[in-house]
């Protein structure tokens, strides 16, 4: 237990060196469902950082309670609940963000990130360590829905979080924010970082060379 | 047109195949000649496909030109004798066609002798079974002239509870340049059907077809004028590689040898047309297997020719007749140029299964760029065994060797068509062929 | 002795012969092909047609050029990116903007061959992914036909729209007859669209000049003749059918095939080697399935002209037809 | 409505994964083989099928009465009514289970299916709407993953740059798929 | 997690209960608080558009079909519905049906004011569409695609024509470039007028004009 990592350090792993999306290629269907605009993903990331952040507080304080056959189950239920939860409080408090993200909201339940997150780590560490890794992780999938979706909001509507970035007169690429756009975003994101990856570690290598 | 004699007759063909540019005019008109004697002879012990022959002779043994030198090193396997009266050298290895040093028997011609063949004992054919048959073509030391040099006795014996019906003699010669068979035909029309009487006569087929090229109508002249009714000569469309005993029984028969079998699955019984004169040579001349009709032409050959020529004469001698090599010659080739192999040094000797000699002043391979492949097609269409070249070629190259059989890869004879095809200049029979070593190790492993 | 040279003998494998026919070779070809419709395109459009096409020609090369520089692998000497260039040139309007074309021209080769290995690799047709990324992007653009041009010099401001905005509108903007059928139940008479003076992308307008251009083709052997006859008979077929059965007029088979792009496509698109089946059952199989999509597109889609995204369909499935349609073994399998 | 069009649209115009982006986790995960994805693609058919008349009868005779339980609801009920399915399948037919065993846990309550029954209770589709476009969109994800598998196979033997070698390929694959489906907007609408 | 390896049946289901115990609790206490405001903002929207549809509309009642008749209703949920909408003195101004169908890409929920003195549509509205932005989502706010439908004849039917060639009182003008998407919108009125144009115009008939 001595070389376990810090609080700080199970926070930051999730934003770029464990990325949910970029990395781990979790939770894509959220990823790019809602991701047509910044706001969108903003808001996609902020009602899932909810949920995650909330489950694994309580699945790490009641992890020593919860029988293994049923953990599934409970897990599931516990995360249904604060979707719920999410749904109806953007239902009641900005029932126009709700109509953009539709049932997408619900679907954060079946988000294989969440639940992973519960039977990978959340059950098995301490709370203040669990939450930090939820936080992480919720930062890094909304860093990344944001990312996402403000690229295709530039191309796609000429405008960041509903800013125009180029006046009136631009020409919209429409695809960016049809369904293939989001498709092909992605996949040039993840060529971008595997380029990156590469010259690191061909930089990497020629370090250790010489 | 030259082949007016069938103008009206329906060419037979199979499907699929290659139309290179047949390059024949410059020999086949040429009549055969023979080469005269030189003063070294090296035979091989493995010139034919199976158990290299034994040697039975000694060093410093004087031999008499035709007498018996090796035994065969077993069933298949078959016998060597001396083409030349003269005396042995060595029995170590010398220099094969393959590139590598190859045990030998070197003999060193009497120049003070006669050279004429001593004909040997032989029984009279009408009174031999199948079983007797064959083995006098294995002492007559005969193999397939078709380029395989596969023993000829174990195609003839006709194995328990199987019948030979039809008899095919491949008069096709489909490769480009080649001309020795044709002129074979023209000038022993009388050799090459005598042999395919006594195939006949012997296996108890009904009938013989023997099928020959349009582009050799004199051919098919001088055996029409000769043959009996049992034996039927075929004019076929030209087309490579034609030759080829599936695509030759496809074309005459219209039925296709099951893969992996033999043509004796259909009851047909091939040989070329060289080894049926051979077959009729021994029986009535008693001369064994010691020479063959070979063709030497090329852009690199100042004046191609058709040789008759002891086995076991090198190449350069060939060559040095037909006036040696022009400065341009980039490469010499054994065969034809689909089948070939190259050589790079002139002292190889003239084996069994050599047909050809080729000198070519352009090398395609250095001289092209390979390009991807652009999935045309043309390959597909161009294999004659209705395989997928490019997908194996793929695959190959990928490594992917349980793939590899799914696309039947070991029914690839390599006749190179596809490769002659592809526009993209992909090596392609050159990627199956490592794939069936691949695909060989793999088997081995398991 | 005369043989004194024998060290320069070359080693190699058979076969030691080869045809004349050459990729390369193969594509110019097609360029050739295209000549015609180009000159054609001149003179009914006006010389703007030019620069859309070198735009998108400008965008196909420049892009594998860049690509196999950082790949360092010597390039272009295929002719193939060249003619993806001219392709997607000639299946867009003759006033698109020129900004367009060439990020088109781009992402065609980007998208449609790079990232699938390059030349020989790509499932998609990459001309086809250019124009459908544009179609996608720039729906207004690609959709706005010019109608033919006064005289041989006329340029549409369009063309030089600035990158990123929009194109300012054109006074001469013509429906395409496919349109005109579908959207507003006008029918243009046959012979008309066989001549080809119509609005309609660069390159389709005449339908006689790309049946020389196939005829050419197939004289040269550089495509499968079964595609394009496939797919145009397929089209036939199954468009006799509805037209019969329900009586739509703009079921009408020679109107079907002659509007459009469906015999550009069938020619220059449904030849692409690549893209489309090697097997010669599956280049039947493959014409017949442009041809079923194309019908039930233009009839019951919501789009005027489906030849691009049949295309598309059918390449998404070749991988199946050259599965299924893997010629039989020689002589059966006796393993 | 018409059938017809709820079934062309949730298949092909508006099919799941290449429009709406769902059950991508299985699109990519299982999409490497051909023979696979097949059954995949049955196995969700399967599954939204039988998604489709739980969510109804859920909705017609459960939910009036308390509709905020409905995400609850469906997850446990749908997962459960899988569970029990699968168990009746390998008593009744091995080979089905054989084939069609290992998908199931993988996608009962994935987002796709969900989605389903989420979506047909918000568009208030009856019995027989839902079954057809259960029905649809378990074809349409067939479709996308056979298609798909297709492709992937055949870039498997291709060359493809390093950088591309993971996931990166399958989004583009999925993304010019996706404008190539594009083709079929409008299809049936009858305007 | 639990170290003991099995735990009895009991603590298993003492636990889901308890869960679940925990989650309807939560559940019901948010849905409770929350439900209110979802109501009311979905009646705001729902109401912004009745009145958008029925310029100078101000108040609202709900009618549902009850025996081939319009009967008033205290709530819509459940069953389809129209909204009869009444200006500040009380005078039907017409009413507003809600209609959807297939568009171009997807289903398209809209709703249209009826005025069934004039037998004219006074107003539409889409709610809810994925046409293609740019094109087929002109539908929405294209002022001019919207003008068509500030006094429209109902009959016979009415008709989408290309763009700019509107002739006739029961005509549309379609947007260019969206012919698709027009069309669908005038067939989705179609339908809904087929549904429900009976039944108010007996009911108004039967009333005379006014209240
Ligand atoms: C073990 C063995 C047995 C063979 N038996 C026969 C035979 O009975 N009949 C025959 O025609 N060829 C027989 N062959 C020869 C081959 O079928 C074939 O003729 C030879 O390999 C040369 O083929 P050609 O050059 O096409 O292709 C046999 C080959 C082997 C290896
Ligand atoms: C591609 C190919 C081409 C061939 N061409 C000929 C040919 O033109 N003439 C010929 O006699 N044999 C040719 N053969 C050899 C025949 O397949 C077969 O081995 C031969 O006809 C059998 O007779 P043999 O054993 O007497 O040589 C060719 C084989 C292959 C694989
Ligand atoms: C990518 C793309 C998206 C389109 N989206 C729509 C749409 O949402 N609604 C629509 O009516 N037409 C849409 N269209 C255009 C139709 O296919 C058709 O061209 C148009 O409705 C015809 O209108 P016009 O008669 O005014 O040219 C789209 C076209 C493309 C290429
Ligand atoms: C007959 C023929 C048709 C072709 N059609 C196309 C085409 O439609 N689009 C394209 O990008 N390339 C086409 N090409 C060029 C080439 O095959 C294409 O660039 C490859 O798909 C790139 O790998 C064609 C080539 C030939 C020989
Ligand atoms: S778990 Fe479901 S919702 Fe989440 S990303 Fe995976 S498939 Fe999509
Ligand atoms: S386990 Fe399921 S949810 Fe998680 S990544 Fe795999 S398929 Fe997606
Ligand atoms: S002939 Fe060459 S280019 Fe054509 S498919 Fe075969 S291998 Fe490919
Ligand atoms: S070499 Fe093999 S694959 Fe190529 S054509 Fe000949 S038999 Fe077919
Ligand atoms: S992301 Fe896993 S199925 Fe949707």
């Amino acid at each position: 237990m001595s070389n376990q990592p810090s609080v700080y350090e199970e926070t930051l792993k999730g934003i770029w060196r464990e990325n949910p999306v970029f990395v781990q290629m979790l939770g894509l269907c959220p990823a790019l469902a809602v991701t047509n605009s910044a706001i969108n993903g903003f808001a996609m990331g902020a009602a899932s950082t909810f949920v995650l952040v909330g489950a694994s507080f309580l699945v790490s304080m009641f992890r020593n309670v919860i029988p293994k056959q049923v953990r599934i189950t409970t897990f599931i239920i516990i995360i249904a609940t604060f979707v719920t939860v999410a749904d109806f409080s953007l239902q009641a408090f900005t029932p126009a963000l709700h109509k953009e993200l539709g049932a997408f909201i619900s679907l954060i339940v079946v988000n294989c990130l969440i639940l992973g997150r519960q039977e990978a780590f959340a059950s098995r560490n301490r709370l203040p360590f669990a939450v930090g890794d939820a936080a992480g992780m919720a930062f890094g999938f909304t860093l990344a829905l944001i990312m996402v979706g403000g690229i295709r909001e530039i191309l796609g509507s000429g405008s960041f979080f509903g800013i125009p970035l180029f006046g009136d007169n631009f020409e919209p690429w429409v695809i960016m924010i049809l369904p293939p756009g989001g498709f092909l975003t992605l996949g040039v994101l993840l060529i971008i970082f595997a380029s990156i990856k590469k010259m690191r570690d061909k930089r990497k290598l020629v370090q250790i060379e010489s | 047109m030259a082949n007016a004699a069938f103008q009206n007759e329906e060419l037979k063909t199979f499907r699929h195949g290659v139309h290179p540019s047949e390059n024949k005019e410059r020999t086949s008109s040429r009549a055969i000649e023979r080469i005269p004697f030189v003063k070294e002879y090296v035979m091989p012990l493995s010139q034919h496909i199976g158990a290299p022959s034994v040697p039975i002779v000694s060093v410093g043994q004087e031999v008499l030109k035709g007498e018996r030198i090796a035994d065969p090193g077993g069933f298949v396997s078959t016998t060597l004798h001396s083409p030349v009266t003269g005396r042995v050298t060595s029995l170590g290895p010398r220099l094969h066609a393959n590139g590598k040093m190859m045990p030998a028997v070197t003999i060193e011609a009497d120049p003070y002798a006669s050279q004429r063949t001593q004909p040997q004992e032989r029984p009279d054919p009408a009174k031999l079974d199948n079983r007797a048959f064959a083995k006098q073509l294995q002492d007559a030391g005969l193999v397939g002239l078709g380029g395989a040099a596969f023993p000829s006795h174990v195609k003839v014996q006709v194995p328990e509870g199987k019948k030979i019906e039809y008899v095919v003699i491949n008069g096709v010669e489909c490769e480009p340049y080649l001309t020795c068979d044709d002129r074979l035909m023209v000038e022993r029309p009388e050799a090459v059907l005598r042999g395919t009487q006594l195939l006949l006569n012997n296996t108890g087929a009904k009938k013989a077809f023997i099928g020959i090229e349009s582009n050799k109508p004199e051919a098919v002249e001088s055996l029409r004028a000769l043959a009996p009714k049992e034996i039927e000569i075929v004019p076929l469309e030209v087309k490579y590689p034609q030759g080829a005993e599936k695509m030759l029984i496809k074309a005459l028969l219209g039925k296709e040898v099951p893969s992996g079998g033999l043509p004796l699955d259909l009851d047909v019984l091939t040989n070329n047309v060289g080894t049926t004169a051979a077959i009729a040579d021994w029986f009535d001349r008693g001369i064994p297997l010691i020479e063959r009709v070979v063709t030497v032409t090329g852009a690199g050959i100042p004046h191609p020719r058709n040789l008759l020529v002891p086995l076991g004469t090198p190449v350069s001698a060939l060559i040095d007749y037909c006036g040696g090599l022009r400065r341009e010659t980039k490469q010499l080739i054994m065969g034809g140029p689909m089948m070939g192999m190259t050589q790079k040094s002139l002292e190889v000797p003239v084996m069994k299964g050599t047909s050809g000699l080729l000198a070519l002043t352009r090398v395609f391979q250095a001289d092209t760029r390979e390009y991807p492949c652009i999935k045309c097609g043309r390959c597909l269409e161009a294999c004659p065994m209705y395989l997928n070249p490019t997908r194996l070629a793929q695959l190959s190259r990928m490594k992917v060797v349980d793939k590899l059989m799914d696309y039947n890869l070991m029914d690839c004879f390599e006749c190179a068509s596809c490769s002659y095809t592809c526009p993209s200049n992909i090596p392609l029979v050159q990627w199956i062929r490592i794939g069936k070593t691949m695909a060989r190790e793999a088997q081995n492993k398991k | 002795m005369k043989n004194s040279r024998t060290n320069d003998l070359v080693l190699s494998t058979s076969p030691f012969l080869h045809t004349d026919a050459s990729t390369p070779r193969i594509m110019g070809d097609v360029l050739l092909a295209t000549v015609p419709l180009i000159l054609a395109a001149v003179w009914i459009f006006g010389i703007g047609v030019l620069l859309v096409i070198s735009a998108a020609v400008a965008g196909a090369v420049g892009t594998e050029w860049i690509f196999n520089r950082a790949a360092k692998q010597s390039p272009l000497l295929d002719n193939s990116a060249l003619l993806t260039g001219v392709l997607l040139g000639l299946i867009l309007p003759p006033g698109f903007p020129l900004w367009m074309a060439l990020l088109g021209g781009a992402v065609g080769i980007g998208l449609g061959k790079l990232i699938w290995g390059g030349l020989g690799q790509n499932v998609f047709n990459p001309a086809l992914v250019g124009r459908a990324f544009l179609q996608a992007s720039f729906p207004t653009a690609i959709t706005t036909w010019n109608a033919p041009a006064e005289g041989l010099m006329q340029i549409s401001p369009r063309l030089f729209s600035t990158p990123l905005l929009q194109a300012p509108a054109d006074a001469t903007t013509a429906a395409t007859p496919l349109g005109l059928a579908k959207f507003s139940g006008e029918m243009t008479a046959v012979f008309k669209v066989i001549i080809g003076n119509i609005g309609g992308s660069i390159g389709e307008t005449s339908g006689i000049l790309i049946i020389l251009g196939v005829v050419w083709l197939i004289a040269r052997r550089a495509c499968d003749w079964r595609l394009p006859v496939g797919t145009v008979a397929a089209v036939a077929v199954f468009s006799s059918a509805i037209w019969l059965i329900t009586g739509k007029e703009n079921a009408n088979p020679l109107f079907m095939i002659f509007s459009g792009g469906l015999l550009f496509g069938a020619v220059f698109m449904c030849t692409d080697p690549v893209t489309t089946p090697t097997t010669s059952k599956g280049a039947w199989i493959f014409g017949a399935g442009v041809g079923f999509l194309v019908v039930l597109i233009r009839l019951y889609g919501g789009l005027p002209e489906g030849v691009m995204y049949a295309i598309l369909l059918m390449n998404a499935v070749t991988p199946y037809i050259n599965r299924y349609t893997q010629p039989k073994q020689f002589g059966g399998a006796t393993k | 409505m018409e059938y017809i069009w709820i079934f062309v649209s949730a298949a092909i115009i508006n099919n799941f994964t290449l429009a709406y982006f769902l059950g991508l986790c299985p699109f990519f995960g299982v999409s490497k083989k051909i023979d696979t994805a097949f059954r995949l693609g049955l196995a969700n058919i399967f599954v939204m099928v039988i998604t489709s008349v739980c969510a109804w009868f859920l909705n017609t005779y459960i939910l009036v009465h308390a509709p905020y339980l409905r995400l609850m609801t469906f997850i446990v009920v749908i997962a459960s009514t899988v569970q029990f399915v699968e168990m009746l399948i390998k008593k009744l037919s091995p080979a089905l289970f054989k084939a069609l065993g290992l998908f199931l846990p993988l996608i009962t309550t994935n987002c796709a299916i969900l989605f389903l029954a989420l979506t047909q209770t918000s568009r208030g589709y009856n019995f027989s709407e839902g079954i057809f476009f259960a029905l649809g969109a378990g074809a349409g994800l067939t479709l996308a993953l056979v298609l798909m598998a297709g492709i992937r196979e055949e870039a498997e033997l291709s060359d493809l740059p390093d950088v591309l070698k993971g996931a990166a390929m399958s989004f583009l694959i999925a993304g010019i798929l996706s404008m190539a489906f594009m083709g079929f907007a409008g299809l049936f609408s009858g305007a | 997690m639990s170290s003991e390896n099995s735990a009895g049946p009991i603590r298993l289901i003492v636990t889901l209960g308890l869960a679940g115990l925990f989650s309807g609790l939560v559940i019901v206490s948010v849905f409770l608080a929350t439900q209110p405001l979802i109501k009311k903002n979905q009646e705001e929207a729902l109401e912004a558009a009745i009145y958008r549809v029925l310029p100078g509309a101000e108040t609202r009642k709900i009618f549902i079909e009850k025996d081939g008749k319009l009967e008033e209703a205290a709530s819509a949920e459940g069953v389809d519905a129209v909204y009869a909408g009444y200006d500040p003195s009380g005078r039907l101004v017409g009413y507003g049906i809600p209609s959807a169908g297939s568009g171009f890409q997807d289903t398209i929920n809209l709703i249209y004011g009826y005025n069934p003195f004039e037998k004219k549509i006074i107003g539409m509205q889409v709610l809810e569409s994925r046409e293609t932005p740019g094109l087929g989502d002109k539908i929405i706010k294209d002022q001019n695609f919207l003008d068509n439908f500030s006094a429209l004849v109902v009959e016979p039917v009415i008709v989408a024509v290309a763009s700019g060639t509107k002739t006739k009182d029961n005509e549309v003008d379609s947007i260019s470039g969206a012919t698709i998407s027009s069309k669908a919108v005038t067939k989705i009125i179609n339908q809904g007028n087929d549904k429900w144009r009976k039944l108010i115009d007996e009911k108004t008939e039967s009333e005379g004009q006014g209240k």
